[in-house]
């Protein structure tokens, strides 16, 4: 090849920064390539940092171990903004947003409430720079769970998460409910296998493997037709399992719009469950630039409402579903909306 | 003299022995108790009402089998009597001082087995085929893990690093097959990888005589931190270039995919499965029936003995364990080629010990290995099946099925096994 | 190691020549045999495969390779950056971070580095002791899970006096360790079930069985929390900070030198260690003796649990007090085991291999957040220490040394 | 074929083990090696079978020089041996045995283990074995595994054959059957070479004498030559060929034992029906040809035996089902029967081993803790009285010779306050000053009051050693008799044949 003019130039971003404004971001054990919220999340610091043509720090963490050493070793890279993703990461945000009055701390996922015996819930943030994003993705679910059952020819729609954590089963519980709300508002007995509510079927981990596969694969042999799975690339074994099957069946995406995330999808995706953490995320870094000073720390709960949680367009599934369904759809988010129809998650319990 | 001696197996005329006897140990008689009585509690204790279904058919079969229905707890209660006539008959018959015979056994397990299901799975339907073909799938890399294990250890090295072998065969794969877009290279870059593993094993254990445990769990941890670190720096970043491998789809071999039950189970499987078939029964014959076998075995139980009759007793042991490992990789690629066509940082989960307790498990032969990992894949299957269903156990539990079963399996049915004579040693001439 | 994998113990069939049972203590010797330079060069040279890793991944150096014709100055000055960034970044979190405004501030890593060592040397302890019996104990993973839930249970469940709530916390930690790994013990003494094998399977059991219970309101879980997590350890279970609020490092470190005494003790100078290595090196002869050896299979195996259980607590007590969670053992059941290879089994190696593997860790994320290398590299060098350290004929050849007679 | 070895020289390490040796070995010979334990008789045939790389000489066959670079090279220049420790797998059988290393194979080599039984059954009828094919190596005793090895050279053609010590497993009857095939090979043109310390043997069949001392050849011998003289140039001075002992003072009994049963796990029946009883100051003598039941019966004497019937006891004590440590404790001292696995700690050093069996509380251990000087103290005068040639009391038991190994077990033995000895094979492979040492040793003890149980295959130190012989053939006891019972009727016992009256 040729050589660059000015060789000084490439790296990782590290050219010299139009300010010196250092947003950072701190993944969970499942890392930035998750295709789920740790990757959303990242997205949104790049996007912010691109526009404001910052520089932008990124770490990993392995194990819980990693967590508050991350933090601390941001803090120690200068970071203004510090972006931590995952419940997982609370406490040692907790931590570091005490020692570090000065340094904002964006949580996703998790309150970071419950004041230090852990049993003291106020609605803020144990600490005054920390801001959480929250996400009640079962209101979305819930609308993807009314698709669903409406879609399904076979009566049985499925869903499996990686773990059962709540901001995994609070997927399955909206879509739950959707399907049984679909099926007192039409008199039907649409079956969700999966998630009974309390107990389901969890591959034990987020990756895709052999166990996200096969756990697609036995509820396909419980004629489910459309796959809700929650919980980042497990999706990959769905996609695998429907293939093999060889039958026609749907699948649905969660966090971001699978269509446009991995074509490999578009031809089984009917539609996904939608968590805008990416723009959130870049909007909380945005304004964390711009009015440093007043800058709102009042946690964001994402809902139908403020667009923080939605589904996505039904794309190559729009011939498939009924006509009417999408309308449907619109009605019952306005219900859920004015709270006519009621989704429980435990955000608002 | 209370147990009669009895001119048994050995010639006698032949061996310095006054006699034999048969030696029972209360094992048998022991475990079919307890399993009965575990069984026995639950059905007790948390009674299903509700029917179950045995689906024997999948719709694709145009001989359909019917569909089983059984009332779920008369069903279980009926067959926990006939667990506690096997379990009672194994105590009279080693009150008699004779072993339990393995008919008995099957039919126990049988037995407890579909009980179990009727009462776990109350109110739902059990796809049969499903959670057999499924058990299947979830042991391949298993089985091609314990395959290469045993051809290891017959000739002598201890293989710990299985596991290794399984990743680094799960890497390359996926990175190779996605280049070059072909599911056959990934394969065979798989086998290359596990056999470069194999190869490091070898240098350090045969040529260094350093300890084969030692180097076996540094490997693992090597490969480990080495596909980890690739994955960051080179998959990730460019994963539809060299993450994306192509997949080898299930192929329905003609006339046996269409017998019922059998076919669907086995006979409608990817190409690596058939793969599976042949390495078992190639390792198997070549071990037992060829001459390169004879070596092979004779290197692992006796080295010295093996050189005084002028077999080379280093490259034997590095050929075993190069073929072993090529094999080991295959397991790999199963991952990444027929699982999910992506490659994740320690995606194997550790299957390569579960390999290696399978070869411990099945006394060091290929077939008793495989059946061990078959066991370990069916009890894993199961837990998802029955969760899928909504069992009355706790998916926690159901998760740690596989390794319970694991453990009662080592400790009671197993016990003190006998390994090759020189397994783990390093051969030193004079 | 008398019994790794598919090695149990087997009439020689040459008594004059029988097999060296002892390839432990022979691979050690080795390694010690192999003098100060084999072992300086060992690590030199995983050093160096780790900077090829780097360079070779590094974008910078790629993209000057594309025209090394052009102008092999940018490459080698990007290697050079590449590879002295990585390396100085890990001095930097790991020893002294020369960024650093104050004295205080730059010592800190050192405390870091302590304080990851801190459950390494114990955990590396409780697997050397196995291995001293001739066992081998994966099951650190499984043990650290029990030790630290219980831990944690009496850390946030109970109201006592700071000492006697730490040091009760602290016991309750051991047992559940202990127990733990006795079961492996209890089986291969009863049933001669492999404990290799046992130990892995204990360890997924233990990850249920303690996700169950965070799962569970009536057991761990936090109350009115959705998270698998229990409530944060109460200050008075917690184990007091050394050196005041800037540093981490807490007493979780002195505990662990002690338990290296101990173990020294307990081997070199007690009637049970002597027991315990005349079975690792020649359980016949030790059972000949009048030894028993399964008894001393048990034993070993609640001790080596008991060490690994006080690596949970050190976790929860210590590292990570918000709570118990299913990944507290953060893979140091695993690490252990390199350690005590490392270490040679032996106390005081343990304890030095934990210190520079604790460096290692800690360095690893200072490399991470300024360098953007993956801390997996981290364990590509310390695996291959372990490797080249045990293969000194190796080293010498490489570095073409005069082959020294060996034995 | 006519055998010259030139000059050969082989180390190891420091020790020396042939010291530029020599020796013409003509076809249709029998050339017998002599030489004590470690004089370096193996050694050199390991070297002249290609085991052994030769530091400096050179080997040549019918005047052609030869270059083994390993086994095979050996054999198919025509060279077959007899291995000290069989070269057997224990798991494989007969045919297996015999057919690995030139396997003949059918397709895509199958083996074909046919060839392999009639290769065997040839050999085996021409020279009247009545080996099975069949059978499982480990199953076969001694005396029949070693058929297997000649079978096992012969099957190759060997011109030159080794028998490297061939009678040390073998009853009387036995190794005269040895001796007349090995005067049929000899007629049919083969050259021999005889390895032995067994003098008879050597006179009867020998056609000429080489006799080796710490590496060297210290002379040939004619075979008219008397015990004395051959023994004298063995070890390079006069030994005593007999024990000295007095007549025994027998005491009340000591141990009792009754209808001995001793069954392994796969239920083989080792010990079948054994009852005696050893008085105190008595030496009972157990004789029988390797692998018939000696090794269990001492393991279940002290415990080491899972499945053990009938009963044993040490004045009055039953021993049957307690624990090992107990019996120690009981008052009974063991030798095993192989120092190496069972007797020492190769790893520990000398002064560890000789607390082996005292870890457990005073003298060496205080609370749990080791009583590190006071043991110095006792190893170092044991290390005196016993005279091991060792550095010091921190050297590796393991880096000891053979003869110094066992010096320390007896010393450990007879330390403790034994009411009962349990001596198995208390002298193999041990040079004879030490054996003079041993056996005094066994005899002190039994003057001083012990009672003394010595297993033994060496025809030899039975007789010497005991005050009453016991023969076990298969398990069972064939006849209890008096030291002095004529060597022919022991032979003839070992062989299962109870001659009347042999109960003594
Ligand atoms: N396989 C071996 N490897 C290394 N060294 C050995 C081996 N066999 C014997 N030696 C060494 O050779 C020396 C003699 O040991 P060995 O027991 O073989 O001879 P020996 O004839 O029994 O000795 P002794 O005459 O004193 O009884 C000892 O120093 C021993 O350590
Ligand atoms: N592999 C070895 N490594 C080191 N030393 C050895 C080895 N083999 C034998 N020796 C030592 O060399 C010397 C000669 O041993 P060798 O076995 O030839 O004696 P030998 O004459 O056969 O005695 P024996 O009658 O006991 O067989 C002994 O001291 C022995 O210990
Ligand atoms: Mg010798
Ligand atoms: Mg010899």
């Amino acid at each position: 090849g040729s050589a660059p003019d000015d060789s000084s130039d490439g790296g990782d971003g590290s050219t010299t920064a139009a300010s010196d404004f250092l947003p950072c971001i701190v993944s969970d054990a499942g890392g930035f390539d998750d295709k789920s919220f740790n990757q959303l999340s990242f997205e949104g610091v790049q996007q912010a940092a691109d526009e404001l043509g910052t520089d932008f720090k990124d770490v990993e963490s392995n194990s819980e171990n990693d967590y508050a050493p991350n933090i601390d070793s941001l803090v120690s890279e200068g970071c203004d903004v510090i972006v931590t993703v995952g419940f997982a990461l609370a406490a040692a945000t907790k931590e570091a947003a005490a020692a570090n009055p000065d340094i904002k701390f964006v949580l996703i996922d998790d309150a970071a409430d419950g004041g230090d015996d852990g049993q003291t819930f106020d609605g803020k943030a144990d600490q005054p720079n920390i801001k959480p994003l929250l996400y009640d993705t079962a209101q979305a679910a819930f609308l993807a769970g009314y698709a669903a059952a409406d879609y399904s020819k076979t009566g049985v729609v499925g869903t499996y998460g990686g773990q059962p954590y709540p901001t995994v089963t609070i997927f399955m519980d909206g879509f739950k409910q959707g399907v049984d709300y679909y099926n007192q508002e039409n008199s039907k007995d649409i079956k969700v296998v999966g998630w009974d509510g309390k107990n389901g079927s969890f591959t034990g981990g987020f990756e895709a493997n052999e166990k996200a596969t096969n756990t697609a694969k036995q509820l396909i042999d419980q004629d489910a037709d459309v796959l809700l799975p929650v919980g980042g690339p497990i999706y990959q074994g769905a996609l695998t399992a429907i293939a093999d099957s060889g039958k026609d069946i749907a699948m649905l995406g969660v966090d971001a719009d699978l269509f446009e995330t991995d074509p490999n999808t578009q031809d089984v995706v009917m539609t996904s469950v939608l968590k805008n953490m990416k723009v959130s995320t870049y909007e909380a870094v945005m304004s964390a630039e711009s009015d440093a000073d007043n800058f709102d720390f009042t946690p964001y709960v994402g809902t139908l409402e403020n667009d923080g949680v939605g589904i996505a367009p039904f794309h190559n599934f729009d011939g498939k579903v009924n006509p009417d369904l999408a309308d449907k759809l619109d009605t019952i988010k306005q219900g859920i909306i004015d709270g006519s129809i009621p989704v429980n998650s435990y955000l608002n319990q | 003299m209370s147990t009669p001696t009895s001119e048994a197996s050995i010639p006698l005329h032949e061996t310095p022995l006054a006699g034999v006897t048969t030696v029972v140990d209360k094992k048998a008689a022991v475990i079919l108790s307890v399993m009965t009585a575990g069984l026995l509690l639950v059905v007790a204790f948390f009674p299903q009402d509700g029917d179950t279904t045995f689906r024997l058919a999948v719709p694709s079969d145009f001989a359909q089998l019917p569909r089983v229905t059984v009332p779920s707890t008369l069903t279980a209660w009926v067959l926990i009597i006939v667990c506690l006539l096997c379990a009672g008959w194994s105590i009279v018959l080693y009150r008699r001082k004779l072993q339990t015979p393995l008919w008995l056994m099957v039919i126990y397990s049988l037995g407890w087995m579909i009980g179990f299901l009727a009462w776990a799975a109350s109110g739902g339907t059990i796809p049969v085929v499903g959670l057999l073909s499924g058990s299947l799938a979830l042991a391949v890399p298993l089985v091609f893990g314990a395959l290469g294990g045993v051809l290891g250890e017959r000739s002598g090295v201890v293989n710990i690093a299985i596991d290794g072998q399984l990743l680094a065969g799960a890497f390359a794969a996926a990175m190779i097959g996605s280049a070059l877009n072909s599911t056959w290279a990934g394969l065979v870059a798989a086998m290359v990888a596990g056999t470069l593993v194999a190869l490091i094993l070898g240098l350090f254990a045969i040529t260094y005589l350093v300890d084969q445990v030692i180097v076996g769990v540094v490997l693992n941890v090597l490969v480990i931190g080495l596909t980890s670190f690739m994955f960051t720096q080179v998959l990730a970043p460019n994963a539809e270039t060299l993450n994306s491998p192509p997949r080898f789809t299930a192929v329905v071999i003609p006339v046996l995919g269409d017998i019922p039950l059998i076919g669907p189970i086995f006979f409608r499987q990817s190409a690596v499965v058939y793969l599976l078939y042949i390495a078992v029964a190639v390792v198997t014959w070549s071990l037992y029936r060829t001459r390169w076998g004879l070596r092979v075995r004779a290197v692992g139980e006796h080295p010295t003995a093996a050189d005084t009759v002028g077999i080379n007793v280093i490259r034997t042991r590095y050929r075993t364990i190069l073929i072993a490992g090529a094999v080991a990789g295959m397991g790999g690629a199963f991952y990444t080629l027929v699982s999910v066509p992506q490659f994740n940082r320690e995606m194997t989960g550790g299957a390569g010990y579960i390999a290696l307790a399978a070869v411990i498990f099945g006394k060091w032969d290929p077939i008793r290995a495989t059946l061990a990992a078959l066991l370990f894949g069916f009890a894993s299957n199961l837990q998802g099946v029955l969760s899928v269903i909504g069992s009355p156990v706790p998916s926690e539990f159901m998760l740690m099925l596989p390794y319970v079963v694991t453990i009662f399996a080592v400790a009671g049915l197993v016990g003190r096994s006998r390994p090759p004579a020189a397994d783990g040693i390093p051969y030193r001439k004079g | 190691m008398s019994s790794a994998v598919g090695t149990e113990q087997h009439p020689p069939t040459e008594p004059d020549e029988a097999p060296d049972r002892n390839r432990w203590r022979e691979t050690f010797r080795e390694i010690a045999s192999g003098g100060v330079t084999v072992g300086f060069l060992a690590v030199l040279l995983a050093i160096v495969v780790g900077s090829v890793l780097i360079a070779a991944t590094d974008e910078q150096v790629r993209a000057t390779a594309g025209y090394i014709g052009a102008r092999p100055g940018d490459f080698f000055q990007a290697t050079w950056d590449a590879v002295w960034g990585a390396y100085t970044a890990l001095f930097r979190g790991s020893v002294y971070n020369t960024n650093a405004v104050s004295f205080d501030q730059g010592i800190r890593p050192l405390t870091e580095t302590a304080k990851f060592a801190a459950p390494l040397i114990v955990a590396g302890l409780g697997v050397g002791l196995a291995f001293r019996a001739g066992m081998f104990n994966i099951g650190g993973r499984g043990q650290m899970l029990m030790a630290g839930a219980a831990a944690g249970w009496v850390g946030y469940q109970f109201d006592l006096p700071a000492v006697l709530h730490l040091s009760l916390a602290l016991v309750a930690a051991m047992i559940a360790g202990a127990l733990w790994a006795g079961i492996a013990g209890l089986l291969k003494a009863r049933t001669g079930a492999h404990e290799v094998i046992v130990t892995i399977m204990l360890n997924y059991v233990a990850f249920y069985l303690v996700f169950f219970a965070l799962s569970k309101q009536s057991l761990l879980q936090a109350p009115n929390s959705f998270n698998p997590k229990s409530l944060p350890v109460k200050d008075s279970a917690q184990l007091p900070e050394l050196l005041g609020d800037q540093y981490n490092l807490h007493l979780g470190f002195v505990i662990a030198l002690v338990a290296v005494a101990f173990a020294w003790w307990l081997l070199e100078r007690s009637s049970l260690g002597f027991r315990i290595r005349a079975v690792g090196l020649n359980p016949e002869a030790a059972r000949a003796a009048g030894i028993n050896v399964g008894r001393v299979y048990v034993l070993v195996m609640l001790i080596a649990g008991a060490l690994v259980g006080l690596a949970g607590a050190n976790q929860v007590l210590g590292t990570v007090t918000s709570g118990i969670t299913v990944d507290l053992d953060a893979g140091i059941g695993f690490d252990a085991i390199t350690v005590a290879l490392l270490g040679r089994s032996r106390p005081l190696g343990i304890l030095a291999a934990g210190i520079l593997f604790g460096a290692f860790k800690a360095g690893g994320f200072a490399m991470q957040a300024s360098q953007d290398i993956p801390v997996d590299i981290v364990l590509v060098v310390q695996s291959l220490i372990v490797l080249f350290l045990a293969a000194p004929p190796l080293i010498r050849t490489i570095f073409r040394l005069p082959a020294k007679e060996a034995k | 074929m006519k055998l010259v070895l030139r000059d050969i020289t082989k180390r190891f390490g420091t020790l020396v083990a042939n010291d530029a040796i020599s020796l013409t070995v003509e076809p249709g010979e029998i050339h017998a090696l002599l030489g004590e334990n470690g004089a370096g008789k193996s050694t050199l045939m390991n070297v002249l079978y290609g085991l052994y790389q030769a530091d400096a000489g050179e080997i040549e066959l019918d005047g052609v020089v030869q270059h083994f670079s390993g086994p095979g090279d050996a054999i198919a220049a025509g060279i077959g041996m007899v291995h000290q420790h069989f070269m057997l797998i224990p798991v494989f059988t007969v045919a297996e045995n015999v057919m690995l290393g030139n396997e003949s194979t059918g397709f895509a080599g199958t083996l074909d283990v046919d060839e392999a039984r009639q290769r065997v059954q040839k050999i085996s009828d021409q020279f009247g074995f009545h080996v099975n094919p069949d059978a499982l190596v480990e199953d076969l005793p001694v005396g029949v595994q070693q058929r297997v090895e000649i079978i096992k050279a012969l099957s190759r053609d060997a011109q030159v054959l080794v028998l490297d010590e061939p009678t040390a497993v073998l009853t009387p009857q036995e190794t005269d059957e040895l001796m007349q095939i090995m005067r049929e090979l000899k007629e049919s043109g083969k050259a021999i070479v005889f390895i032995t310390h067994k003098l008879r043997e050597v006179r009867e069949v020998a056609d000429k004498i080489t006799v080796i001392r710490l590496g060297k050849v210290v002379g040939e011998a004619d075979p008219k030559a008397s015990n004395a003289e051959l023994a004298s140039l063995m070890v390079g001075r006069p030994v005593e060929l007999t024990v000295h002992k007095d007549p025994m003072k027998p005491g009340p009994d000591t141990l009792d034992v009754e209808r001995l049963r001793v069954i392994d796990a796969a239920g083989r029946v080792h010990v079948d029906d054994v009852s005696f009883t050893i008085r105190a100051g008595e030496i009972l003598a157990v004789a029988g040809v390797q692998g018939n039941g000696q090794t269990e019966l001492t393991e279940a004497l002290l415990g080491l035996q899972d499945r053990v019937e009938g009963s044993i006891r040490l004045h009055g004590e039953e021993l049957v089902g307690r624990s090992v440590r107990h019996i120690l404790d009981a008052g009974v001292g063991f030798i095993p029967e192989d120092r190496q696995t069972e007797g020492l700690v190769g790893a520990f050093t000398i002064a560890e081993n000789l607390m082996l069996n005292r870890s457990h509380g005073e003298p060496f251990v205080r609370h749990g803790t080791l009583q590190l000087e006071r043991l110095e103290g006792f190893a170092k005068e044991k290390l005196e009285e016993y005279d091991v040639r060792a550095p010091g009391i921190t050297t590796l038991a393991g880096q000891l010779s053979g003869g110094n190994q066992q010096k320390v077990v007896v010393a450990r033995e007879l330390s403790r306050d034994v009411s009962l000895l349990v001596a198995a094979q208390p002298t193999r492979g041990v040079d004879v000053g030490s054996i003079e040492f041993i056996h005094k040793q066994i005899v002190a003890g039994r003057d001083a009051g012990m009672a003394v149980l010595v297993v033994s295959t060496e025809l030899d130190e039975v007789v010497s050693l005991a005050d009453r012989i016991m023969v076990l053939y298969r398990g069972r006891v064939v006849g209890i008799v008096p030291a002095d019972t004529p060597r022919d009727v022991l032979g003839l016992m070992m062989t299962g044949e109870r001659p009347e009256g042999a109960i003594a």
